[in-house]
């Protein structure tokens, strides 16, 4: 079946576009924005805003119309690294009854990136948004290494404390930063051999599950994410019960 | 609520000029019916169904009674009831097929009045059922705060497609749901029958659509927690029959101006009067608010010089929606936020309107339209009036809040411009649940000023239209800068003058609920 | 020269879309809607918001990231119905000087379409913003015949005033009935063999001078024109002098 | 302006407390420097340019003077350019080729005093003249009413395209903008020297850079007729020489804070309280406006629950800020609007938290920032968030207005976002122009209590960290849930305690001009 966007009725492949141009703002340069669009495949466009930002940039917007679409069996393999969320309890209680120990995470927010909060979601106490932190898991042990850390540093600590999972944090995405630090992180994990021991999980907000997994991770949490994400996905992992 | 210091006495005087304005015309009213009136009573009496060409069996039946219509149409109807052993169901169909009901022998009016009473109690039935059904709703899905009412469009012109947006809509968070009528049905002397998928620009009013809209809605309500009303158009040239239609679907508002089809659609005035009186009589019987469509006059007229022709007409809405028998509590009288966004504090002005509004008609459920005018292609631009316009609504307890569409500039909503709007919405209206008690206005600030400014001039030109009356004020272009001669305009030719032996069962019957007799 | 959105750097070609997807919010539909995009000619893509509109129904906010451009030659031919706009005064005088006589000008909002706004603030004494309509300029003979004007009547009355120019107002584009609708005109005016007796504009917020062009007028103007805009260029145009 | 009713008795005694609590830091301050403070001193007396490696010649100097920097660089420095014939360019060479200015013969102290006269004067006309400047243009090009001045960032990295992008920020409407600094340099222990076009995330500040922007500015401002305010940081490792190098090159306000880089960078505290006292001297006499960084702490904490950091925070800034001869009108403090967006009432609270910051520190040029926590990837409701921002900020008179960026969640703004900026705030401060003198609030009403319920929990707080000590405070976590030890953090090792023979010619020159002696 074939997937098109919807404004007001089913198939219609209606758009709403933003953008600015290097040009002055002129009949000239609303065709050439129109030009634009309408070269990215979209059957009819129009310009509903042309305002100058300065004397030779123009910000358009604009609705356009398209017939493309995807097909949704494009889209069949697709899954995230939790599909089915257990709750704080229920996580508990599986890891009690499967794992049968607490298990160990250890977490930071790498490279030159400071941003904790995102990290400090997951991992402390009092949580985010009124979902519970892994610290506060009777059934997990958590360590938080805060914002900043050297891969090295990271994999070094978890290795001392046997954890079970490790945590990656990259809020920064300028230049593919965030890929590229992963990246060094992984080979640093297989230089030192103990690729197998960990399950490696990356998160923030321009990551997802899939781009994770090409990094070379187990699993990858973007936007809206909570420990019991974390948790489930760990817990059934190690279970060896994952779904 | 009284933060504007206006005069009492001021707004006392308002109403009685009002009083005044519309006595005169409540006369002609009083004394006459229309086309459309008659096939209401048709309808109310049970008239249904239409003929092969689409022709609903109101028009056939009153069409056939030309030159009599001023005697009553129930009184033919009726008639032609008991000639058919008062099986309504054999009646509709022998006039879909082209029965002539004036030519039947008439029998006594004792006997009339007999028949016609079951057929008053079958819609009395249906009408009390539908009020009970809504309240229980109500109440069972009561709002926790008294923030306005959030109302949302659909404007498909297929019904099936308008229930899925609408669905949509409530799950977003809509209370109400308006489905947009088809552009020129309002001129369209008769209403179209079954389920419609084709309209232009919005969607016909049928009364089929009218249930199956209902019904879904309905059982949204149970999944969102939340009754949902819903909205059509008593207005055009079948302003009452379209009431009717909607008391029983139960609807719970209905468009209805007493001036608007003048104005804007250029109906004729006599037959607008006489019709939006008795819509509004079906419309109080069955505990439907109105909308009145002052907004109207700030797109064509400047909202910032116009304000005063705004309050001027809720109040002379008021004085005719009381004259049908409306209660305050479903006076929905509307205005909007329409001045120009580049105006230093236009805001403050917009404040000064709404609170002004809010406080003059406190039992109203005001109706308040977003920014449209000046809503331009800037997506952007538009989203920021509508939050400051959300802003207003909140703080001064306006009722009806229409959401305003980020797209208003551009075309009829997306999915996703509701979503927004309703978005935007929701967070105003919650992060500033509180600041319309929070704060008090300078006692001779902008915002005071401004509402007295405008009652000041809405008391001088009532004046003025009550020294001219209504039919010429209009026809000087008064209101909204648009002028109506009183004879022009569509519609004129389906008034008439009601005879002595004049028959409307329908009308003794809502007078006498109402108790306006 | 190939010209490309200006995010924050030249040529970097980013782009802000929204659109809404008949799916489910969900981490299949997110890889949709990044699939809808990239099918759209972009190299890299990001969902920056994912929100449930309903339970069939989901609303992305995306960045996209483009490496296609639009040739500035290929915009180089676009130009406007009046380039040089005379304010007031200059085209009272130009019309006195050049044409010699009051220009007679009659228009309408045509149709179906019940918006007398648009053409009112080209006409209208009062005019808008602050820009006098026609009917203020001492050499403009205006006549405004208000909304839902037959095609046939528009016509009829301008022969009968011996108008220079016709003016058509279309503001209702739904299902394009502005177009078919001024193609309508355009055919009976050619019926009626006048077609050379006037200047031919149509105006509205959905409309430019091209495509008015393209619709057999001589003229058209989109959002934000004024009296002054169709002034110039009906004076420059009777004069011979247009630019 | 008193809106609140605010306990002028409770403010006070947060002043006394804030005074008693700063008066031992201070005493610190005073009998201590840093090595940053030392290349500072050598920058005002004309040290300047690099070695090949691209170190400065301020630290080049500094660092030879290992072991007698506790006597004052200045002396070795002023010393050296005897030796160069007074001959600053020369000396400037033979540092940067690797002259060690320690090892040279010391003269007369009355000698050296005589010799660093010209080089103040020098120093004393550039700044002089900068302000002067800096003050005509301001009244050329004078705002028209007192909404707050509208602040722009740009970032790009390159310094080149910084200043396209200023121009284009000027063109839309900013008042002011700032260039952001490259991420890491809070943390180098020298200022780069030249103009630069690679930076992460932002651009370096180095002395040329600042002179190309503030040139493009001014061109900008006679185009635009309205000053350009031109921002940098005084921030990290290098607080006081930046400082310096923006009294030179005319910026007109500096981000600076007495705790921020100890918080957010993890700077030691020592080294930062000395460094923040020489670079206040220095903004002070050069009449640059120093922002201050509490907003920062409502990133990581609750913007709700830690208010009243945010205001102790406020009234210690202002004791280091007066300690370094800044008047009040100079003390940009910051706060920010970033309470939760779907807490009920949360624009109320931050109204009150505005409005009291505003009444607080009348004279004070507020900074206020816009949301960031909550701005998400969801760009509309981000720009209504933005939206009730300036609303809050124009009606409570803030000063210097950062705007909010609709891609806040999401990535350095685009040069449209930043005009989206510009237009919703330029919108709702006209349309809301007179809000604020319009309005009172409630007596006792959740904005009231409000403000009174955090500057009482101000006073608690305030009155805990007195009994601790500051020191101790920040050791404990108590300023933005961030724990330092005193010793810790970086650049500690550059901090010595003068030695009774100290000489910095420039501190005595800078305090006899603020007179803070
Ligand atoms: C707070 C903040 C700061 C604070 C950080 C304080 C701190 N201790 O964390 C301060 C002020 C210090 C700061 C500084 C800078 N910041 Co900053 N900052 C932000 C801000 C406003 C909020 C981030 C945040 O706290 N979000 C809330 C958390 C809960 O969301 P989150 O991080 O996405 O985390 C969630 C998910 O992503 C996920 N998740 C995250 N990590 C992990 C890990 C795992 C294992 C899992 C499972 C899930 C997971 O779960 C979390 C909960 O749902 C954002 C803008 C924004 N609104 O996002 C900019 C932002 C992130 N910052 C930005 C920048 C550029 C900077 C600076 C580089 C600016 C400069 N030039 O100085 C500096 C330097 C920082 C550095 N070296 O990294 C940019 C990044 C641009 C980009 N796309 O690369 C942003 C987007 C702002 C912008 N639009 O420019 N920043
Ligand atoms: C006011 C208004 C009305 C008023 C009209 C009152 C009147 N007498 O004009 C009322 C309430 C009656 C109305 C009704 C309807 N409206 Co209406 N209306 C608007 C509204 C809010 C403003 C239009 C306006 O006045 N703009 C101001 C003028 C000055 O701008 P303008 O028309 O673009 O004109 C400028 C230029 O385009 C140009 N121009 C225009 N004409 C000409 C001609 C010439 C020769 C030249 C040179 C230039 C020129 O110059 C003008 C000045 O710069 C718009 C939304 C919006 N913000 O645009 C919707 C809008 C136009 N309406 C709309 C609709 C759908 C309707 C209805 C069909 C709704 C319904 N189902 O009942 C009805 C029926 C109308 C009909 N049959 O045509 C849609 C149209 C969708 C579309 N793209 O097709 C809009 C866009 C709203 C929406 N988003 O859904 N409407
Ligand atoms: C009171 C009232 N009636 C009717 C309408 C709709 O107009 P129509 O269906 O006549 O096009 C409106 C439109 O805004 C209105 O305000
Ligand atoms: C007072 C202050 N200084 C400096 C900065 C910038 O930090 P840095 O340049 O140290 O990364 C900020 C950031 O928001 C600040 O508020």
């Amino acid at each position: 079946m074939q997937i098109r966007p919807y404004g007001d009725t089913l198939d219609d492949g209606a758009v709403q576009l933003s953008f600015t141009l290097p040009m002055s703002n002129s009949e000239k340069s609303r065709e050439a924005a129109k030009r634009f669009v309408l070269k990215h495949g979209f059957k009819r466009c129009e310009i509903t805003s042309a305002e100058a930002l300065a004397d030779n940039f123009t910000m358009f917007v604009v609705y356009a119309w398209t017939k493309l679409g995807i097909d949704s069996s494009e889209v069949k393999d697709v899954v995230s690294a939790a599909p089915e969320i257990m709750n704080f309890d229920e996580v508990n209680l599986f890891i009690k009854e499967h794992v049968k120990r607490p298990i160990v995470i250890v977490g930071a927010c790498t490279g030159s990136d400071a941003h904790t909060v995102g990290i400090d979601a997951i991992m402390n106490m009092k949580g985010y948004n009124h979902h519970f932190g892994l610290e506060r898991y009777p059934m997990v042990r958590a360590y938080n290494l805060g914002a900043q850390v050297e891969n090295q540093h990271l994999i070094e600590y978890a290795i001392k404390v046997k954890a079970d999972a490790i945590l990656v944090s990259q809020i920064v995405n300028q230049k593919d930063m965030h890929l590229e630090n992963m990246k060094e992180f992984i080979s640093f994990v297989k230089d030192k051999k103990v690729r197998k021991q960990f399950l490696l999980i990356a998160g923030g907000p321009h990551l997802n599950h899939k781009m994770a997994k090409e990094a070379g991770f187990d699993a990858g949490f973007g936007r809206g994410s909570y420990a019991e994400h974390v948790a489930t996905f760990v817990a059934r992992k190690l279970a060896g019960k994952s779904k | 609520m009284n933060k504007l210091n206006l005069s009492k006495q001021k707004t006392k005087q308002a109403r009685k000029l009002a009083g005044a304005i519309t006595r005169p015309v409540q006369a002609y009213i009083d004394t006459h019916t229309t086309i459309s009136v008659e096939r209401t009573v048709l309808r109310v009496l049970g008239a249904n169904g239409m003929n092969k060409e689409g022709v609903p069996v109101p028009n056939l039946a009153v069409n056939c009674l030309e030159g009599k219509l001023a005697k009553g149409a129930a009184r033919y109807w009726v008639n032609a009831l008991l000639h058919y052993d008062g099986n309504l169901q054999k009646l509709n169909r022998a006039v879909a097929k082209g029965k002539d009901i004036s030519a039947l022998e008439m029998v006594s009016d004792v006997k009339l009045n007999k028949v016609v009473r079951p057929l008053l109690g079958t819609f009395n039935k249906q009408i009390t059922a539908n009020v009970k059904t809504r309240n229980m709703m109500l109440r069972r899905y009561r709002k926790k705060d008294d923030s306005p009412l959030l109302y949302l469009i659909v404007a498909t012109g297929n019904i099936y497609e308008d229930v899925k947006q609408a669905e949509a809509a409530a799950h977003q968070g809509a209370d109400i749901v308006a489905v947009i009528r088809t552009t020129a049905q309002s001129l369209l002397d008769y209403v179209p029958c079954g389920a419609t998928i084709h309209g232009f620009g919005g969607t016909y009013a049928t009364q089929e659509n009218f249930r199956i809209m209902r019904e879904a809605l309905d059982k949204v309500a149970h999944k969102e927690k939340r009754y949902i009303r819903l909205v059509n158009y008593a207005s055009g040239l079948c302003m009452p029959e379209i009431a009717a239609m909607g008391a029983l679907e139960r609807l719970d508002m209905m468009l209805n101006d007493s001036m608007y089809g003048v104005l804007f659609r250029d109906i004729n005035m006599y037959r607008t009067f006489v019709d939006q009186h008795f819509s509004r009589m079906l419309t109080a019987f069955a505990d439907i608010t109105i909308n009145t469509g002052e907004d109207n006059y700030l797109t064509t007229a400047d909202a910032y010089q116009n304000a005063h022709t705004v309050l001027a007409s809720q109040f002379i809405n008021e004085g005719f929606a009381g004259n049908a028998g409306l209660a305050p509590r479903l006076m929905g009288l509307g205005h909007a936020f329409e001045i120009d966004p580049s105006l230093k504090n236009s805001v403050l002005y917009e404040i000064a309107q709404a609170q002004m509004v809010r406080e003059i008609f406190p039992e109203a459920p005001i109706k308040y339209m977003p920014p449209t005018k000046f809503m331009t292609g800037d997506i952007f631009r538009g989203y920021v009036l509508n939050s400051m316009f959300n802003l207003v609504s909140g703080m001064t307890s306006q009722s009806i809040h229409l959401l305003g569409m980020l797209t208003e500039g551009i075309l009829n909503p997306f999915m996703q411009d509701r979503y927004l709007a309703v978005k935007n919405a929701q967070y105003i209206m919650n992060a500033t649940a509180d600041l319309g008690r929070e704060i008090q206005f300078a006692k001779h600030g902008i915002i005071a000023k401004r509402a007295d400014e405008v009652l000041n001039k809405t008391l001088t030109f009532l004046e003025r239209v009550n020294k001219l009356g209504l039919f010429k004020s209009i026809s000087k272009g008064l209101f909204a800068d648009v002028k109506r001669s009183p004879k022009g305009g569509k519609g004129y030719a389906g008034v008439l003058r009601k005879d002595s032996d004049y028959w409307n069962p329908v009308e003794d019957f809502l007078q006498k609920k109402l108790k306006l007799k």
